[in-house]
C-alpha cells in the first residue's frame, strides 16, 4: 500500500502547503510547464537574488494531486537555498526516481520514492521539478563555467 | 468468484482478480483467438498472393476467408468492399487524405460532432487546413445528444459528414439513419465509426446506407494491428490509394505503375495474415455468442452500474440516455474534488483498471469544462460484483482524500 | 530426418516434411516469438500509452522496450529513433509521402537501382509524378553489380537516394557505405531498404552513417503486422507525419492541433503490441543464435546450393557474387524451356516451396529480358538434404516436360 | 498425383497443338487477355460467320504451359461450334473449375479439373476462357434477345 500511503501524505502537504499557492511580488524568473498527456499545469515563480540564492517561491497551476503537491514540497524544499543547493536537490530528487533511496535531504519529497511503482504517473511527479531545472538552467550554466 | 458465463473464456483473468473496465480502449481476447493466431504461425505461416505453392495459397485463402466474414458480419454483400488496414485510425486518415483531399476545396465544409475521437476529428482538420475546407462541429448539449437544429449545419456545402456510431465518451448512439440521411439529402458522403459499436450492437452497412464504415479488430476481441474499412463499391473504385509498393500493383515501368483492383489496390506490402485469422476467430467468438446475449448481459451490468453510481452524490456522469435512447456499456464520470488521474491510480491500487483522461477527445473536455474524466466500460465478461468493488473502491479513495462522506 | 539444429525451433516443420525455401517473402517463426505473443495476450493486453492502471503500464512498457530492443539490434543510439509502422513498404512510403514531397521540385532527381523492390520504387514513382522531380534508376550489369560509372548519375540534382541493401532478386549486396558517401557528397538523403539483409548479417546505422533505414518484422523471425522505420534524429524531427489521430498528439482544439514528440508523432492510433512484443522475441532469438553461426550456417547451405545447380546445364542463375563480394542465401534462376510457374508448381507437388514471379520487381524482370524467374532463399531451418530433394525434383520437372536430359 | 498428370497431358497436348499457334487470315474478332499477376499474355483470333459460328480459331501469346495449353485445347474445343455452343461449353468449364466434375463434352479440356488442387493457378487454366467471353460476348447478348 506504498502508493495509498504516498496519497495519504501528499493530499496532506496538499492541504497544509496551500500558502505556496500564490503569485511572488518580486519574481525574477516566471517559468511554465505542462505534461499535455494529461493536462497538468505548472507555472513556478521565483525570486533569486544577486548572489543567486532563492529567496522566494511559488507556483500556481492545475491538475492532479501529485503534480500539484510535488510542486508545493518542492517550494518548500529549495526556498532559500542557492541555485546550486537546488541542482543538487534536482539531481537527488531524480536519482530517487529513478530507483535509488531517497536522501534524507529531500525531507518530506521522499515520498514520491513510490513513483517506482507507478511509471505512468512519473510525469506528474516531475513536473515541478522539471519546470524548475528550465528555470534554473541559465543560472546552472552561469555557475559552472565560474565556480565560486 | 463470479457469476459470469463468459469470463472463462478469457485467460488474462485466469491466475489474477483483474477487474478490467477498459474495453472500450482494447478488448481482453478469448482463448480462440489467441489459440487462432497461434496455430496459423504454427502450421499455416506463408506471404499470402504471392506464392504458387501449397502453403502461400492457404495464407492467401485464410486472409480472404476473414474479409469474407467480416463482409459478411456487416453484410457488405461484396467481400471486395472491406479493405484490412492497420486500425480504425488509419482508415479514417485514408478516407480523409485520399478522399478528403479529392473532393474538398475552399468553403467546401466536413461536419463532425464534437464528441468525436481524436481519430475521426485530427485527419479532416489537416485535410481542410490543406484544401481550405471549414471544419464544422455538431454540437452536443448536456445530455450528450445533437438537437434537430444542430443537424441544420448539414447543408449544401457540406462534402463529407463523418460520426462514431457510438462515442467513446458518452457511450450513447447518435442517430445515425438520420445524420446519414441528412448528409444524402444534400449530396455528402456519409462516413461512420462504428470502432466502439460494433462490439455491442450489431452493424449492417447496408441497411445504414454509410458510403464508408470503420472498424477496428482489437476493439472486437480480435487482435491488435487490424483495421477494416468498408465503402460502397462505387466510392471504393473512385478512392485512390495511399499507399503504393508490393502487392497492390497491376504493371510498374520505370516511369508508369498501373494499380491492382480493389480491395488489394489499397493493401500495400505484406499484410498482417495472422491478425486477419485473429479476427476471424473474433467474429466466430461474436456469434457464437450472439448480440441478443451480449446486449442483455451488458445492458443489466449497465443499468447496475449507473445505479450504484447514482447513489454515490459525488459521483457525476456525463451524458443521459435518454438524449439517444440507449446507452451503451460505457460510462464517464467524474469524482468530485478528486482528479480523475488520482482516482485511476488509486482505483489500481484495488486491482480495478479505469481510463482516466482527455479519451482522445480534447475538443469535447473543453465542450463540457473539464479537463480529464473517468471512465468504466464494461464488456461481457464483466460482472456484478466488480461494480460492487468498484463502488466500494471509489467510497475509500474519497476517505484518502479526507472527505467525510 | 535433418541434420540441422535451429530446425526444431520452427513447429511449423513438425508434423510436415515441409522444405520451405521463401524465406525472403517471409520466414517462419520460432516457437519463442509464437509463445511471446500469445503470453501477451493472456497476461499483459491493455491500450498502452493510454491507461493508468498497471495492465496498461505493463503493455506500454513491453511496447517500449521493443523499441529499445530494436533500437539497441541495430546501433540506433537512441530509441526515440525508431518509429513503428505496418511493414517496410509504409515505411517507404512515410518517407517518399511525407520527406519526398516536402523537398522534391522540378528537375530534382530521385536515384534508384533498378533492382529495387516495388515497395522501394512506385512511392518514389508516384511522389516524382506529383512533384514534377525525376526518377533515375542505376542499371545493374549483367553480374548484378552496379559500376561506377552508373554512380556518377548521383549528382547535385540527386535529392534522395534509396536502395536495398540486399536485393530480393540478385541476393547480393549493393556497396552500401559507397553510395551512402556519394550521397552525401551531393547533399542527397540516404535510405536503406534493410528488409531482406538483417536476417543474414548484422546492420548497423550508425557505422552505414544512412538517413534512414526500413525494416520488416516478419521478414526477420518476428511476426506479420510491423515494420520499422530509423532516423537520423535531426530527420526524424523535420519529417510530417503522415497519419494523424490517437496518440499521436499532443492539443486537439477544434481548429488546431499540435503533435506528440518523435517517435509517437508517426503512430497514430492503437498499435499492435502484440507485433512488437513477437518482435522483440524475434530479436532475441536472433541474439541467441548469433550472426557468426546464421553466416556459417546460411554461408555453407548458399555455396552447396550455388554448386548443385550449377551442374544442371538447363539452370541459369542471375547475378554472381564476384559483382558485390558476397551472395546472400537467396538464388533468383530459371530453368530452360519451362515457364517458372509451372516449375513452382511441379516443386510444389514435391513438397518443395520455391517463389517464381516477377519478385515485386518488374523494371528488373524487364531489364533482365525475363518475364519471370524462380527463386530459392534459405534460412538457417534449411539443409543441405532440402537442395538434394531440390535438385532431384528439378530434374523430375524437366523429365515432366519431355527433356531427356 | 493428378497435377504431375496434368502436366503430362498438358505438355502433350501444347507439343501437338503448336497448330493452333498462329495467326488467322479472315479474323473478324482479336481479342486481348491478360494475368497481370503472373505475366500469362493471350490474344484470340476467331474468325466467325454470319450465322454465327466459328469457322476457325487461334491463339498467340506467352506465358506459363498451362495458360497456353489451356487456350490451344479451348481453340480445338470450339472451332465449328456456333458462339451459343461455345457458351455451354464456357459455362462446363467454370462449373468444373469450381468443383463439380468434368462434363464428357469437355474432351481433353476436362484435364484442368485438377486446377481445384492449384488455386494460385486457376487463373492461368481460364486466361483463354475468360479472353473467349470478352471476344464473344457481343454475340451472345445478340443470342440471347432474339434466340433462333
Ligand atoms: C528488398 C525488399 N524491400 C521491401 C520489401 C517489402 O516488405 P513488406 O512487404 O514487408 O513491406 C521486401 C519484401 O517484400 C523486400 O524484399
Ligand atoms: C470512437 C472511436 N473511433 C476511433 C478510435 C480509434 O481506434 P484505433 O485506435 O484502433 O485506430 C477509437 C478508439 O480508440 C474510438 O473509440
Amino acid at each position: 500500500m506504498q502508493i495509498e500511503q504516498l496519497y495519504r501524505e501528499v493530499v496532506l502537504s496538499h492541504n497544509k502547503a496551500q500558502k505556496n499557492r500564490r503569485h511572488l511580488a518580486n519574481a525574477s524568473v516566471s517559468e511554465h510547464g505542462v505534461n499535455p498527456s494529461c493536462g497538468d499545469d505548472i507555472t513556478l515563480e521565483l525570486e533569486i537574488t544577486s548572489d543567486h540564492r532563492i529567496r522566494d517561491i511559488s507556483f500556481v497551476g492545475s491538475g492532479c494531486a501529485i503534480s500539484q503537491a510535488s510542486a508545493s514540497i518542492l517550494a518548500d524544499l529549495v526556498r532559500g537555498k542557492s541555485v546550486l543547493e537546488a541542482k543538487e536537490l534536482f539531481d537527488l530528487f531524480f536519482q530517487m526516481i529513478e530507483g535509488d533511496e531517497a536522501d534524507p535531504r529531500l525531507l518530506e519529497a521522499s515520498v514520491f520514492s513510490a513513483m517506482a511503482h507507478m511509471p505512468a504517473r512519473i510525469r506528474c511527479a516531475v513536473l515541478g521539478w522539471r519546470t524548475l531545472e528550465k528555470a534554473l538552467a541559465p543560472y546552472w550554466n552561469e555557475e559552472r563555467q565560474e565556480p565560486r | 468468484m463470479y457469476n459470469n458465463p463468459y469470463r472463462g473464456d478469457f485467460p488474462i483473468f485466469d491466475d489474477t482478480g483483474l477487474i478490467y473496465f477498459d474495453s472500450a480502449a482494447t478488448s481482453q481476447k478469448p482463448q480462440s483467438v489467441i489459440d487462432a493466431m497461434r496455430k496459423y504461425y504454427e502450421h499455416a505461416n506463408a506471404n499470402p498472393h504471392r506464392g504458387l505453392y501449397s502453403l502461400s495459397a492457404e495464407a492467401t485463402r485464410l486472409y480472404e476467408r476473414g474479409r469474407e466474414a467480416f463482409a459478411s458480419f456487416i453484410n457488405a454483400g461484396d467481400p471486395r468492399q472491406i479493405v484490412f488496414l492497420r486500425n480504425a485510425t488509419e482508415a479514417l486518415n485514408l478516407l480523409a487524405i485520399s478522399y478528403g483531399a479529392s473532393v474538398l476545396a475552399p468553403d467546401d465544409e466536413v461536419v463532425i460532432p464534437i464528441s468525436e475521437h481524436h481519430s475521426n476529428l485530427v485527419p479532416w482538420q489537416q485535410v481542410c487546413k490543406r484544401t481550405g475546407a471549414r471544419l464544422v462541429y455538431l454540437y452536443t448539449n448536456e445530455k450528450g445528444g445533437i438537437e434537430d437544429k444542430e443537424m441544420e449545419k448539414i447543408t449544401a456545402r457540406t462534402k463529407i459528414v463523418s460520426f462514431a456510431q457510438v462515442g467513446n465518451v458518452f457511450g450513447l448512439a447518435l442517430p445515425a439513419e438520420k445524420i446519414i440521411t441528412k448528409a444524402h439529402a444534400v449530396g455528402a458522403v456519409a462516413i461512420v465509426d462504428c470502432a466502439q459499436s460494433i462490439s455491442h450492437m450489431p452493424v449492417d452497412v447496408k441497411a445504414l446506407d454509410c458510403d464508408f464504415a470503420v472498424f477496428s479488430s482489437h476493439k472486437m476481441f480480435g487482435p491488435t494491428g487490424i483495421g477494416m474499412l468498408y465503402g460502397k463499391k462505387e466510392m471504393l473504385e473512385k478512392l485512390a490509394p495511399l499507399l503504393t509498393g508490393g502487392d497492390m500493383i497491376e504493371y510498374v515501368s520505370e516511369q508508369e505503375t498501373t494499380f491492382a483492383e480493389i480491395p488489394q489496390r489499397f493493401e500495400a506490402g505484406t499484410q498482417d495474415v495472422a491478425g486477419v485469422v485473429g479476427l476471424t476467430s473474433a467474429i466466430a467468438y461474436i456469434r457464437a455468442l450472439g448480440y441478443p446475449a451480449i446486449e442483455k448481459w451488458e445492458g443489466e451490468l449497465t443499468s447496475y452500474c449507473l445505479e450504484k453510481l447514482s447513489v454515490l452524490p459525488w459521483v457525476v456522469v456525463y451524458g443521459e440516455a435518454e438524449a439517444t435512447g440507449r446507452r451503451f456499456p460505457l460510462i464517464t464520470f467524474g469524482v468530485e474534488g478528486i482528479h480523475p488521474h488520482d482516482v485511476a491510480t488509486l482505483l489500481d491500487t484495488e486491482g480495478v483498471a479505469v481510463r482516466a483522461g482527455h479519451h482522445c477527445a480534447q475538443p469535447l473536455m473543453r465542450h463540457l469544462g473539464v479537463q480529464a474524466t473517468c471512465r468504466v466500460s464494461l464488456s461481457v465478461y464483466n460482472s456484478k460484483e466488480e461494480i460492487d468493488t468498484l463502488v466500494d473502491a471509489l467510497v475509500r479513495v474519497r476517505r484518502i482524500f479526507g472527505y467525510a462522506d
